[in-house]
């Protein structure tokens, strides 16, 4: 059990510095909203990174295959697998 | 089974959020989960205005939370951050206005508590 | 008439930074000043083709971004260095515009009488 | 003696924007300047509530406001900014509602357009 | 009992970002549960010495956070890291906090039930 | 007359990388409100930076020799005689 973090934003909109440090590479991270439109902008968090499908496409953003795409069901089965839930 | 809290710190005008979260609410009742509040806390507080006026080609935000009162999700505002807002909490529509004690109490009894911003 | 200049800088879903960027450009053009408008860091995202917000049930105000050159809105800038950060060029958005790097931008900001960030 | 027109783009809840955007006016007007314009635009727009409730140690919004109203600073709010954001434009206090073209107007005939955020 | 977590980045007169945070963090302690409160970026300016907002009008909210020791608000852990950027020590701060590094801010989220930004 | 830029955040609240490139050496940086805290991190835009004066004392923040001082008078002063103003 470790932590889910989401972000909806692009990397710019949070403080970064202290962030960074803050996400064990072990933790879950999840794209929503804006946050899908630079996905590399979050690989330096994890090597795998979940996007919430349906914002990605609304946003024309290409679905690579090193990344999770989830529907809404999977975002609540990420929440209930996490130890607990950070919204940066 | 689980339940779940969610808070919605985001205005109306953010349109994205408050899809995001009333999907997300809608996929928890789907799942066979609990959802024991839905609460509107910072900016999110002005969800409860009576007074949004949007065009008919924007998200239909009060319609949508109709939908969700009417599966009969409890959906709350703290009244502290409504009232040094302006909001009118005489007139909150399918809202209840609580205060953070009764959130927090909530909270503390959920299994997960997701913040939607 | 007076220079105006309206930049912006936020995502294009976050709140109503663009839209209301979008309306102060156009109501200076409506009322015959001299309107730019600067596109950067996350905002040139507001500007990226495909887009359909509809798919989510939000408006989708990139149709009205492609309105601008009807209202004789034509000084359009996007900072070079945020096309580059987001990978993109000129043919991946929906609309002309002047790419700009920082030295045009300085210039342009330099010719404003009234400057406005939303 | 130059023209203004200020813009005011934070929450009430902002009082230390608040509190700067009152002083800059106050300092205008003591120069001698002329305000053409208050204009509430963005969240800025819920200072033009009527339901703002505060404690008396708070900074003293709705006061001030009435303060600058009674020098005859013109007070103005962007009425789509205000709909979309659930704000009772029926009753907005010492603020006028107006549209954005009404504000672009005083702006461009201003020699300067301030912003506070 | 719930481990509770508030995390706090926003500057002290940013909105009322570090006011709702401190209002939650009492709340959960009035519920008895087990709350923490982390300052980090530039919310550790909340907690600087000899400030004075009511010179500005302002309510003086700094004297509220002095009162968390009183309602048993113990666990007030502040980012190292943000007080080296921001000239700080320990000694320029109004109340006793636990200074973590990353690990240590690592294992406290860890920890929690629940985690909220404010 | 050139730009009088306006801050009320500390540094880490604005985008850095575009913002930085925008500033002139010869342009005017004034710091109010929470931006006031730490004046060292704006030195990198301008060699002189003005301070509100009010707004830094009452964050108990020691007014430096090199750095100017202002008053609201001297405020308005400062947006008459730059050929604009921009509030980031």
């Amino acid at each position: 059990m470790s932590t889910l973090h989401i972000f909806s934003k692009p990397l710019s909109h949070y403080c970064i510095n202290t962030l960074e440090n803050l996400i064990d590479s072990n933790h879950a991270v999840l794209l929503v909203g804006d946050a899908c439109y630079n996905i590399n902008q979050f690989k330096q968090f994890s090597a795998t990174l979940h996007l919430l499908e349906e914002d990605a496409i609304a946003r024309a953003i290409s679905l690579n295959e090193s990344d999770i795409h989830i529907s809404y069901a999977e975002f609540v089965g990420l929440t209930l697998s996490a130890q607990n839930t950070i919204t940066w | 089974m689980a339940q779940f809290v969610l808070s919605l710190h985001t205005a109306p005008t953010d349109h994205d959020t408050t899809q995001r979260l009333i999907k997300f609410a809608e996929a928890c009742i789907a799942g066979g989960h609990t959802i024991s509040a839905i609460f509107l806390y910072q900016a999110g507080i002005f969800h409860a205005s009576n007074h949004l006026e949007l065009a008919s080609d924007e998200l239909p935000v009060k319609q949508l939370w109709q939908e969700l009162s009417a599966k009969e999700i409890p959906l709350l505002l703290c009244v502290t951050a409504a009232e040094k807002r302006g909001l009118d909490t005489q007139d909150t529509g399918v809202f209840t206005v609580a205060g953070l004690a009764e959130f927090a109490m909530l909270a503390s009894e959920a299994d997960k508590w997701v913040q939607f911003k | 008439m007076k220079n105006v200049l309206v930049i912006s800088q936020h995502a294009p879903f976050d709140d109503q930074h663009i839209r209301e960027s979008l309306d102060m450009a156009l109501i200076f053009a409506a009322i015959d000043q001299n309107i730019s408008w600067l596109l950067s860091a996350d905002a040139v995202l507001a500007l990226k083709k495909n887009q359909q917000p509809e798919l989510l049930g939000i408006k989708n105000y990139f149709k009205m971004i492609k309105t601008l050159e009807l209202y004789d809105v034509e000084n359009i800038y996007v900072c070079e260095k945020s096309l580059m950060d987001f990978n993109l060029t000129k043919e991946n958005l929906i609309i002309d515009v002047k790419v700009a790097n920082f030295e045009q931008q300085r210039a342009l900001i330099a010719q404003q009488h009234q400057v406005v960030t939303l």
